[in-house]
């Protein structure tokens, strides 16, 4: 009891909550209110109540953050700044990273979310900057455990993939594989880079895709390679679908960003 | 309302939104599951959802185009049922894939066409998260429901007993069964708005499902369906604060549970193996 | 002055490939006992429909209390009682049988307005004089077949109309209640109520003198007045001609 | 099945999985639309939720799990109505909410333990990203469901006809309605689970109730519904590659707007002006 | 030996108050034409659902066909014609008479088994006995009240059933239609097919001996063999007694 008043932080979601769970350590305690996989009627009920069991939490919460995506813009943070406001309880001060449409799927990307939040934390508790500068450092170099070992790199430089858009920057940036192709739905890029036009192209030009290893999916996506994977199968590629996910706690044990990029990178060892 | 009694206002102003709901959905229930229309709840919301993608589409307010869209969908359904001689139901499932297309397509184009993702914290409500004036509103809604029922109460018991008879007695079967339909479609959409999904389609249904496991007579069910609904809810509202359980499904729960028990104990399927 | 005035109408069902009534035309006067026979889809139950406009006539005119049916239809069926032919009602039916002949005066009531005094009078009234007293707080659908009829009689009376059409009203009646009604709807013709009556069966028929109307593939065949004593002969001479 | 004609794979599987869900849900939904049981696609979706919910709360396999609880309450649907006397509708309106309430309760109180959720997305298919295994479970399900239908085709029709005069000429009703309550409840949770949520919506709802403007007739209506399906879907697979739409979506919104048309052009309402 | 063989038997609605059919005993042979009369709400219709299981009796044993009631009620439904009292079809209803008229062997076909030669041709002599030939395409909903009613006696006869029960089959059928059906009865009788008639209107009984049965309040008041022409006085008499 005698131990001081940790800081209370509201997430928007498991993304930001892992790096200040983990950066804040002991003085401070983070909730996330929303969930990256459900269907939305079913979103759109479950918020409410994740915001009713922690009510007391939020509504004494002394910092807010969101990453700003348009989830978050027309989901997650107005429901919790009508809570608060509706009920007398203040309006919400959000702490938003500088650029949402930079992803975290890679150690770089999510060094420069842990530091924007390292910042936030500071800026709300400039007494523990030191200790916090510390897990800092620490929550940083668990990123460089995740980095594939040299004998890895030298595997992944030589895998070919088929990769979903949301997922080509770490596939290609940071592991390094070689990205032959990739997917999206219907409405990117006009249209071009369907599950369909890249059969159409597999069927076209099969040589070009002989050595693919993995048509790798992005859990948050919904099911869009399979047709891909059976393509190759039926030219004899030995091609296997893998599903990367993007967020914390997607995945039983796979609980922390750190996390999520070493089961990423599992699945394609 | 009930200021003066709890002076947590999150917990009040959700008390008190659960009175005003249990009480306007419990009475809509009635009507609802006698004329085979459980499914209204799901479509209105649907229809919400695709007119606040709509609005967003066209970069009006997505908040203005829910509420038309809702209205246009709730004003189809008489007239489609009877032009196309349709049971409600099928017009409501029609009408229901409709709606869900036209939010999918266009949620899936502007996701892609990065101009925001979905609407839906504009359309459900949520008990805990209320304004002062959304109980007002709330209030209101319930208020008319209520005298809308009350206003047309012979109306809609004759077309509730048998359309065809109704008619015959010189009601104005079409009109009112128009009217009904789209007043009852409207506060469903309303309520929807205010309090969440579960809550509204969980009150519209179960509570008059149970007050048909003891009343015979729609009298007595358009007393007993608000009265279940509202002493449920009080109970689901105290538990949930109190044990930091999740409302709308712990009170979805507890209906469902209260609904199991009197389908055992009901009269309706009791035999009197007595001899006189 | 006719009461009901059908000048040279058609009537055709929605989806129906003919009409159904043709070429028929029919005058009522205050006060009339009618008996409609005629065989099985002769178009019986589409006239009495017809005249209180819940099918539309396609052509030819129509009066009936001295409105247009065409343009009056809803206010036609106020001032008209009709018992329907075939109903069923599920077991459940929440509706007690005093809510059900209190539904008769609906309509003419209007909207907006509640029953009142004079309403529950009537529907008392109605419900003493058809003999479901016991009845009235049982909900319909747990009643017998003739009690079911009863109850469909008493809305009607209860009604008050300015004309009563009745299709196969004792279908499922018992003798008393056969013969105790005859004589209900012999007092409302002798009130100047007309009586529409569609029947099969004419054993029971009051001793007035009786407006025959006979019906064979929706046109009429017979029109006149008789003895209650020569309906079933003329009927039947007329049903075995065709 | 088609692979010798369209020789892109997931074009292929596309209008394979079209037709065998055309075929299936076009054959239920006859059935559906004259029992009034519309609701049921989405109480079958939502129970496949709570079913994974509770799969991950016990820590079993969700997919396991939502098959499992997708088959309680397709169970339940006969036994309960009938205890409790209601409608099917009512029904299939009380457990789509208690099934909702278990989802949103479970995921809700894991997210406040701290534990995780697991991806419900995967829970159902999605017409453009199948296996070829997929399209067989999807042929073996329609095949069982039109098997299934032909077998009984005398109690169903029985049944959709008149249950108390079906019952009074010997057929076993309640086993019957049982039955094909619990098939065709499997039959649209399986085929959700490959096809996805908003085709089986449509294809249960919306080809049944064209067809019933033209089809006076129960046999002409089992046969019409399908194949109304399969061609508007047909199209709706075309346009969708060709102009690289969404095809649930697209789908859903040709097959409304066929039975607008045909509600329009219905003879259902045609009356006949002549005079002989 | 009998063919319906009813032994102090009870029989309460679900939901109802008390017993409807009280310590009743009852016993049809083959060939037997019988009469159930009695006032309405007596308890007619719930004997003869009683008889073939649609209501389940409480207490009593009761044997048809040879066969336990309690036990093999399915059974003796597939054996046993039941033209019931009150039904409604809408307009809609996706059924031709054809179809609905084969409804009735469907329960005697058994599980999986398609419509034979044998069962078309019962259909079709059902339909031709009826004279509703000219009807078996159209849609049933869309036919006049007695239509229906043929209809539904064409059902029951295409079932070839042990045992005949109807429920005020004439209700809506005209003259022709009602001496007609009232020969095939009698011919039903004479071939052993027991016919067991709940019925108000006895003009046109057939001329054989009668088993009359006479009910009220859910008890049998009168239960011997009479001649056609003794049957109203009868139940006149019985029924004025009370
Ligand atoms: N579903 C039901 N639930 C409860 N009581 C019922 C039900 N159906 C009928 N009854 C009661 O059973 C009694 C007998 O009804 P039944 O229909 O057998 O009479 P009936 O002799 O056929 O009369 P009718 O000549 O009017 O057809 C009546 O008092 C009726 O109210
Ligand atoms: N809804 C309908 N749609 C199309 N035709 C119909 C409809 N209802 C009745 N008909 C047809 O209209 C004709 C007349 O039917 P109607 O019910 O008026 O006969 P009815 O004289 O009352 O016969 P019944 O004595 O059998 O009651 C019949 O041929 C019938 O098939
Ligand atoms: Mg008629
Ligand atoms: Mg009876
Ligand atoms: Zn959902």
């Amino acid at each position: 009891d005698q131990a001081p008043e940790r800081i209370k932080i509201v997430c928007t979601t498991s993304v930001l909550m892992d790096p200040a769970t983990f950066i804040g350590g002991d003085k401070v305690e983070a909730i996330s209110i929303a969930d990256p996989t459900l269907c939305p009627h079913l979103q759109a009920d479950i918020i409410p109540n994740r915001i009713q069991l922690n009510m007391d939490f939020i509504k004494k919460a002394d910092v807010f953050m969101a990453y700003n995506d348009n989830n978050d813009k027309n989901i997650n943070m107005p429901a919790v700044e009508n809570f608060m406001e509706a009920n007398g309880f203040g309006s919400v001060e959000w702490r938003t990273v500088s650029d949402p449409s930079r992803g975290w799927n890679t150690p770089t990307t999510a060094k420069l979310l842990a530091s924007e939040v390292f910042g936030w934390l500071v800026e709300e508790d400039p007494a523990n900057e030191g200790y916090y500068q510390e897990r800092y450092d620490e929550y940083v170099e668990s990123f460089d455990a995740v980095e594939p070992t040299d004998a890895e790199r030298e595997q992944l430089n030589q895998t070919k993939v088929i990769v979903m858009l949301w997922q080509r920057e770490p596939v290609e940036k940071w592991l390094g594989m070689e990205v032959v192709n990739f997917f999206a739905p219907e409405f990117v890029m006009n249209g071009t880079k369907t599950a369909e036009k890249v059969v159409d192209d597999i069927i076209l030009d099969p040589e070009k895709y002989a050595d693919v290893e993995y048509v790798i999916e992005n859990m948050q996506s919904g099911e869009l390679g399979k047709g891909i994977e059976e393509a190759l199968l039926d030219r004899g590629i030995n091609a296997e679908r893998v599903i990367f996910t993007n967020f914390p706690r997607s995945i039983l044990g796979v609980d922390t960003i750190p996390q999520v990029l070493s089961y990423n990178k599992q699945l394609v060892l | 309302m009930f200021g003066f009694l709890i002076e947590n206002n999150v917990v009040c102003h959700a008390v008190e939104a659960m009175v005003f709901a249990s009480i306007a959905c419990g009475i809509l229930g009635v009507i609802i599951s006698r004329m085979s229309l459980s499914s209204l709840g799901f479509t209105m919301s649907h229809a919400a959802f695709a007119g606040a993608a709509i609005g967003m589409f066209l970069g009006i307010g997505s908040q203005m185009a829910a509420i038309f869209f809702s209205a246009f969908v709730a004003a189809l359904i008489g007239p489609v049922s009877d032009k196309a001689k349709m049971a409600a139901d099928a017009t409501l499932g029609v009408l229901f894939a409709m709606s869900m297309a036209v939010a999918i397509f266009l949620v899936s184009y502007m996701q892609y066409m990065g101009r925001g993702l979905t609407a839906t914290n504009l359309l459900f409500g949520n008990v805990i998260s209320l304004y002062r004036e959304d109980i007002y509103a709330l209030a209101a809604v319930s208020a008319l429901t209520v005298i809308f029922v009350l206003a047309f109460f012979k109306e809609i018991s004759a077309l509730m007993f048998n359309m065809k008879i109704a008619e015959a007695s010189g009601v104005r079967v079409k009109l009112v069964y128009y009217i009904l339909l789209f007043i009852v479609a409207i506060s469903v959409s309303l309520s929807l708005n205010i309090v969440g999904g579960l809550l509204i389609f969980v009150l519209l249904v179960t509570p008059a499902s149970i007050a048909s496991q003891f009343c015979f007579n729609v009298r007595s069910m358009f007393v007993a369906a608000p009265m279940i609904a509202l002493s449920v809810s009080a109970l689901g509202v105290w538990a949930g604060f109190k044990f930091t359980l999740p409302i709308a499904p712990l009170v979805a729960l507890l209906l469902t549970f209260v609904f199991a028990i009197s389908v055992i104990l009901s009269f309706k399927r009791r035999i009197n193996y007595k001899k006189y | 002055m006719s009461i009901i005035e059908l000048n040279e109408i058609y009537t055709a069902y929605e989806g129906g490939d003919k009409p159904v009534i043709r070429d028929l035309s029919l005058s009522v006067k205050p006060g009339e006992y009618v008996v409609i026979g005629g065989p099985n889809s002769a178009g019986k139950t589409t006239l009495l429909e017809s005249i209180n406009g819940l099918i539309r006539i396609t052509h030819g005119s129509a009066t009936v209390c001295g409105l247009d049916l065409r343009r009056s239809g809803n206010e036609v069926r106020r001032r008209v009682g009709y018992v329907i032919q075939n109903f069923y009602f599920d077991p459940f039916t929440p509706f007690t049988v005093e809510e059900v002949v209190m539904m008769g005066r609906y309509g003419r009531m209007g909207l907006l307005k509640r029953p009142s005094r004079s309403d529950f009078e009537a529907v008392d009234k109605a419900i003493r004089l058809v003999g479901i007293e016991e009845l009235a707080e049982k909900t319909i659908g747990t009643l017998s077949g003739g009690q079911q009829q009863k109850t469909m009689i008493a809305h009607n009376i209860a009604k008050e109309p300015e004309v009563m059409m009745l299709d196969e009203p004792f279908s499922n009646l018992d003798f008393n209640a056969r013969e105790y009604l005859q004589g209900i709807f012999k007092n409302m013709a002798g009130n100047g109520t007309p009586i529409l009556m569609v029947s099969h069966a004419f054993d029971g028929l009051p001793e007035t003198r009786i407006h025959l109307v006979v019906m064979n593939r929706g046109r009429i065949t017979y029109d006149n007045v008789c003895d209650a004593d020569e309906v079933e002969p003329i009927i039947r001479d007329e049903c075995a001609v065709v």
